[in-house]
């Protein structure tokens, strides 16, 4: 009966954070492995959990023509992961950074005037759990220092 | 809001009620405070005491002739001997520090590095916390010293037979948490000093997560050394102790040079202080030693027996009910163990586990619990971890199941 | 009792009334506390930050994902960026410490030890602090380097000429306190920072009494390391911070080794987490970096150029007060100096002038101010000090003179 | 005006700690100097103030032949050194040891039964100003230390 009464206050304040498309991502993560022909690969953790995601970028002709992440996470950093292959194939790198950069923006400037693309944007809850930002922004930093180590530069982090 | 003050000890509703922080709710809930491993909630008693001191004497200690200095200093000095007969010695072998990471740091550097050659063994667990770890792998690099590790038990436990079979005529110096932050295993100081000590070592223990809720005499178990934390035992943030035998601490180096630390000073050298000053650099925590010694005392008023048995109840309980629990796994042994129940369930992560708990208004720690080669000992990435003190209930206990049960069904849809 | 919320600064009654510690009598009299360069008086708005964060929120940081601890990392962080806001940086380039002498003891052994060769030299002056002379000595040991002292000007004060003399190609750092604490010089740093950064050698400065008494900007500085305490600045005991060129702090190793400063840890080795974190091993000072925070703005909230006028008006006046009294020395120039009066009166120690003057209620310090070398220089053993801040009057002053009167009275009978 | 009415205080709160016969031998201090054919000499400093007080012994059969004391000090430390040569001159070693430790137990421990020899006990005021304790014991430690290190021990300190 405990736990009758605690669901409805639960619903109200978790599924903000955890919007049914992020759980969907988190159990079926898209682009999971790595690229054996990876042209830039970057492995970044999060000193709080240990926890460590690792991208692996196929860069060709400029653009980004397959994304791989791989490592484990809570359900925050997986999705997110996920969600930025998607947001990212196909593109040139320049935008592939961008996409990067505006997603971490869009997390941690109040002021951001960003809209993440796609399925990223369901990932907004995440402004209301600052202890989880460092999560939603893992993949996101590695694809940002992975294509800055081949001289694509994002904002300083 | 103090203890009524009668002979008898309080009640656990009592001593709940003398911690502030309880009386608020998280999240729409009453807050259920699981993470005292991490640090404690402070009772009203211990805030005031730092409170009056700012109020009414925030002078500096040991340095002027003034009414305020001469107050401050007294309450200094009594409180390094209120914490030093608490822990079982006398206020000259206490020396305060920041904390047990600053306290392992000053052995590490101020007796390691001067007393180990290359080749050198110091002897350890892969359970210990970074802060009694990371500081001999500096002691090593800097000596030519060498770690070697004893083996937990299938259980996760030091096992004396793991350590006696890792003793070698090099063996130089054993360190080993008291109790673990992760397994809450209480290991067996005693029987560790006395090996240790038959083969010449030294013994340096890490009492973070155990003077907080067992009594313990320092003199009775031996050791060479002991660090501890104020801030996990009702006490307040940036202050500890390091309590050395008199031996040892007379052979120590200081970690931090200048302040009060000097008996004589010229242009090209200096001269220290007697112990216990001269490793208390700079102007010390006054605050956070006066109200160390407020919290030291309301244990004693509550009796730390009586919380040794509380808080290992209650995780005994909580680690029984949640093994069952679909997916549940905990680790470390069922019934031996203090205050503290590490776990985590299938498929959900530690993160996750823990936000869905906060939402419910009980507070637990995820992470590593800064012990990443245990992790790797146990082979996962990270954990669960609730941890219990003086002022948990078993409702506390119940709130935690259920909130489990919530957590399943809320990853599970 | 905040200060009213008008956006008109406060007058100074109003700001004195903020400090409950001076709502109290001593040996009979109101206190007149003039021993702030040991260590200020809190306001009660940061009493009450403290208490706050102990009784709501008393929550470790940077560690869990629940509410609490939540609430405490954003608060520990915000402290951050405003302690760093006040000094003229941003946050990411302020290391919490506990105090100066942590801060000096990290860059001395983080930064010089890993740097400095044999035969280098260290820049500094017979004026410093032992915090900022014992940790050079220990890196001079260590490194094989050697420290070169600029002779004082006549007057007690730093010469340009003198250290410009004593540069040579070996000089890799320069350190000097801002305003020393017993003179009440303040160094012309700027000038400092040009003629050392030509010589390619790095600048630490010791702010220990410049923060709390004058508007400072590290970056206008120029300086490489800067030092303070907040317990002299209004706010709570055992923190402190140190500033660093973000180049400087990413080629300094940390000090203490444990706790959340790491980024992976394995059995053999560990990797640091960014700067600032890895200078930060061990549980951090939560609530006094909070009480700072709350200390700074309150400073901000009387405004910075306000207090340094008013404190140095009183150091001058009382020092061209006392200079005329029968047998007195003042040290240092009269006019020049911030808040802080060194004096002895001739035949009577300054232990017993304090003594007189405490019994009037008047609190000086009577000692070496952990200046030895500086003593030695002025060929005394020895002074009293009167040291003045924001909650100081003229009045104060007219009660340090009547009572150095009675002083004279008392031991020439 | 001010001072007039603080006089009274203070004369009622010093006048414990600085008694008469104290500023007398601040004043005229006895036994002040070295002594060229020292059997035993110890110096100590009061490391708050930086003050040292030498002192020189000549034992001769067992006894205590000379006293002096010599460096700086507070109108305490040097009353106490003056005090403590009348108190232990001619004694022997022994009884000299005894007096010093006597006299810090009368300082340092408030369930004392010692009354001091001679003019000592009037620095009993020192009780009241702990800060001061160190001034007052600085010439009998460095008494007690220099003996020990001959084989006449007092207590530990
Ligand atoms: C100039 C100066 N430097 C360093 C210090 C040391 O500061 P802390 O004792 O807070 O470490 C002080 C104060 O004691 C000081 O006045
Ligand atoms: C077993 C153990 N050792 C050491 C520490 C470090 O203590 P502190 O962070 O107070 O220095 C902790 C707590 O974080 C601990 O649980």
């Amino acid at each position: 009966m405990v736990s009758a009464k605690w669901g409805d206050i639960l619903g109200a304040n978790l599924d903000e954070l955890y919007r049914e498309v992020i759980l969907d991502h988190f159990q079926n993560p898209r682009r999971m492995g790595t690229l054996p022909e990876a042209t830039h690969t970057l492995g970044l953790h999060n000193p709080t959990c240990g926890d460590k995601i690792a991208v692996d970028l196929q860069v060709e002709d400029g653009r980004v023509a397959d994304y791989r992440f791989s490592g484990h996470g809570c359900s925050i950093s997986m999705a997110s992961a996920s969600m930025l292959g998607d947001a990212v194939v196909g593109k040139p790198v320049a935008q592939a950074t961008e996409v990067a950069r505006g997603f971490v923006d869009f997390l941690t400037n109040p002021q951001s005037q960003e809209t993440p693309p796609g399925d990223l944007e369901a990932l907004g809850g995440v402004r209301k759990f600052p202890a989880r930002v460092k999560c939603a922004t893992l993949a996101h930093n590695a694809l940002m220092e992975a294509l800055a180590a081949h001289g694509v530069h994002a904002e300083p982090h | 809001m103090s203890l009524p003050s009668t002979t008898t000890a309080p009640s656990w509703t009592e001593v709940a009620g003398a911690f502030p922080a309880l009386r608020q709710t998280v999240n729409g809930h009453p807050l259920v405070y699981l993470d005292s491993a991490a640090t404690s909630l402070k009772p009203t008693v211990v805030i005031d005491a730092v409170s009056e001191y700012y109020r009414d004497y925030p002078s500096n200690v040991h340095r002027s002739v003034h009414t305020l200095a001469g107050r401050a200093t007294e309450a200094y000095e009594a409180a390094r001997a209120r914490v030093a007969g608490f822990i079982g010695t006398r206020a000259e072998n206490l020396v305060f520090t920041h904390g047990t990471t600053e306290s392992v740091n000053l052995v590490a550097n101020g007796w390691a590095r001067r007393h180990l050659q290359p080749g050198d063994e110091i002897l350890l667990t892969p359970a210990e916390h970074h802060s009694n770890l990371v500081p001999w792998q500096q002691a090593a690099r800097a000596t030519g010293a060498r770690l070697v590790y004893a083996e937990l038990s299938p259980e996760g436990h030091l096992s004396m037979a793991a350590l006696r079979a890792a003793f070698t005529p090099r063996t130089r110096l054993v360190t080993v948490a008291h109790v673990s932050n992760v397994l809450g295993t209480e290991n067996p100081i005693r029987q560790v000093v006395e090996l240790a000590h038959r083969h010449d070592a030294v013994v340096v223990v890490d009492g973070a997560q155990s003077v907080p809720h067992l009594p313990v005499s320092v003199t009775e178990l031996g050791v060479d050394f002991f660090a501890f934390s104020g801030h996990k035992m009702c006490g307040p943030t940036g202050i500890g102790a390091l309590y050395g035998r008199p031996d040892r601490l007379r052979e120590t180096d200081p970690l931090l040079f200048g302040g009060e630390m000097i008996a004589e000073v010229d242009r090209e050298r200096a001269t220290w202080a007697d112990v216990p000053y001269r490793f208390e650099g700079g102007t010390p925590n006054v605050a956070g030693a006066i109200g160390l010694a407020a919290a030291v005392q309301f244990l004693e008023s509550v009796g730390m027996q009586r919380i040794a048995v509380h808080s290992r109840e209650l995780a005994v309980e909580a680690a029984e009910r949640l093994a069952p629990l679909p997916g549940a796994a905990v680790y470390g042994s069922l019934a031996n163990r203090q205050a503290v129940v590490a776990f985590n369930l299938a498929g959900v992560h530690p993160h996750d586990v823990a936000q869905v708990l906060d939402s419910l208004g009980i507070a637990v720690r995820a992470g590593h619990h800064c012990a990443q080669p245990l992790m790797a000992t146990l082979a996962i990435q990270s954990s669960a971890r609730a941890s219990f003190y003086l002022y948990n209930t078993r409702e506390d206990v119940d709130r935690l199941v259920d909130g489990l049960r919530e957590v399943g069904r809320y990853f599970g849809r």
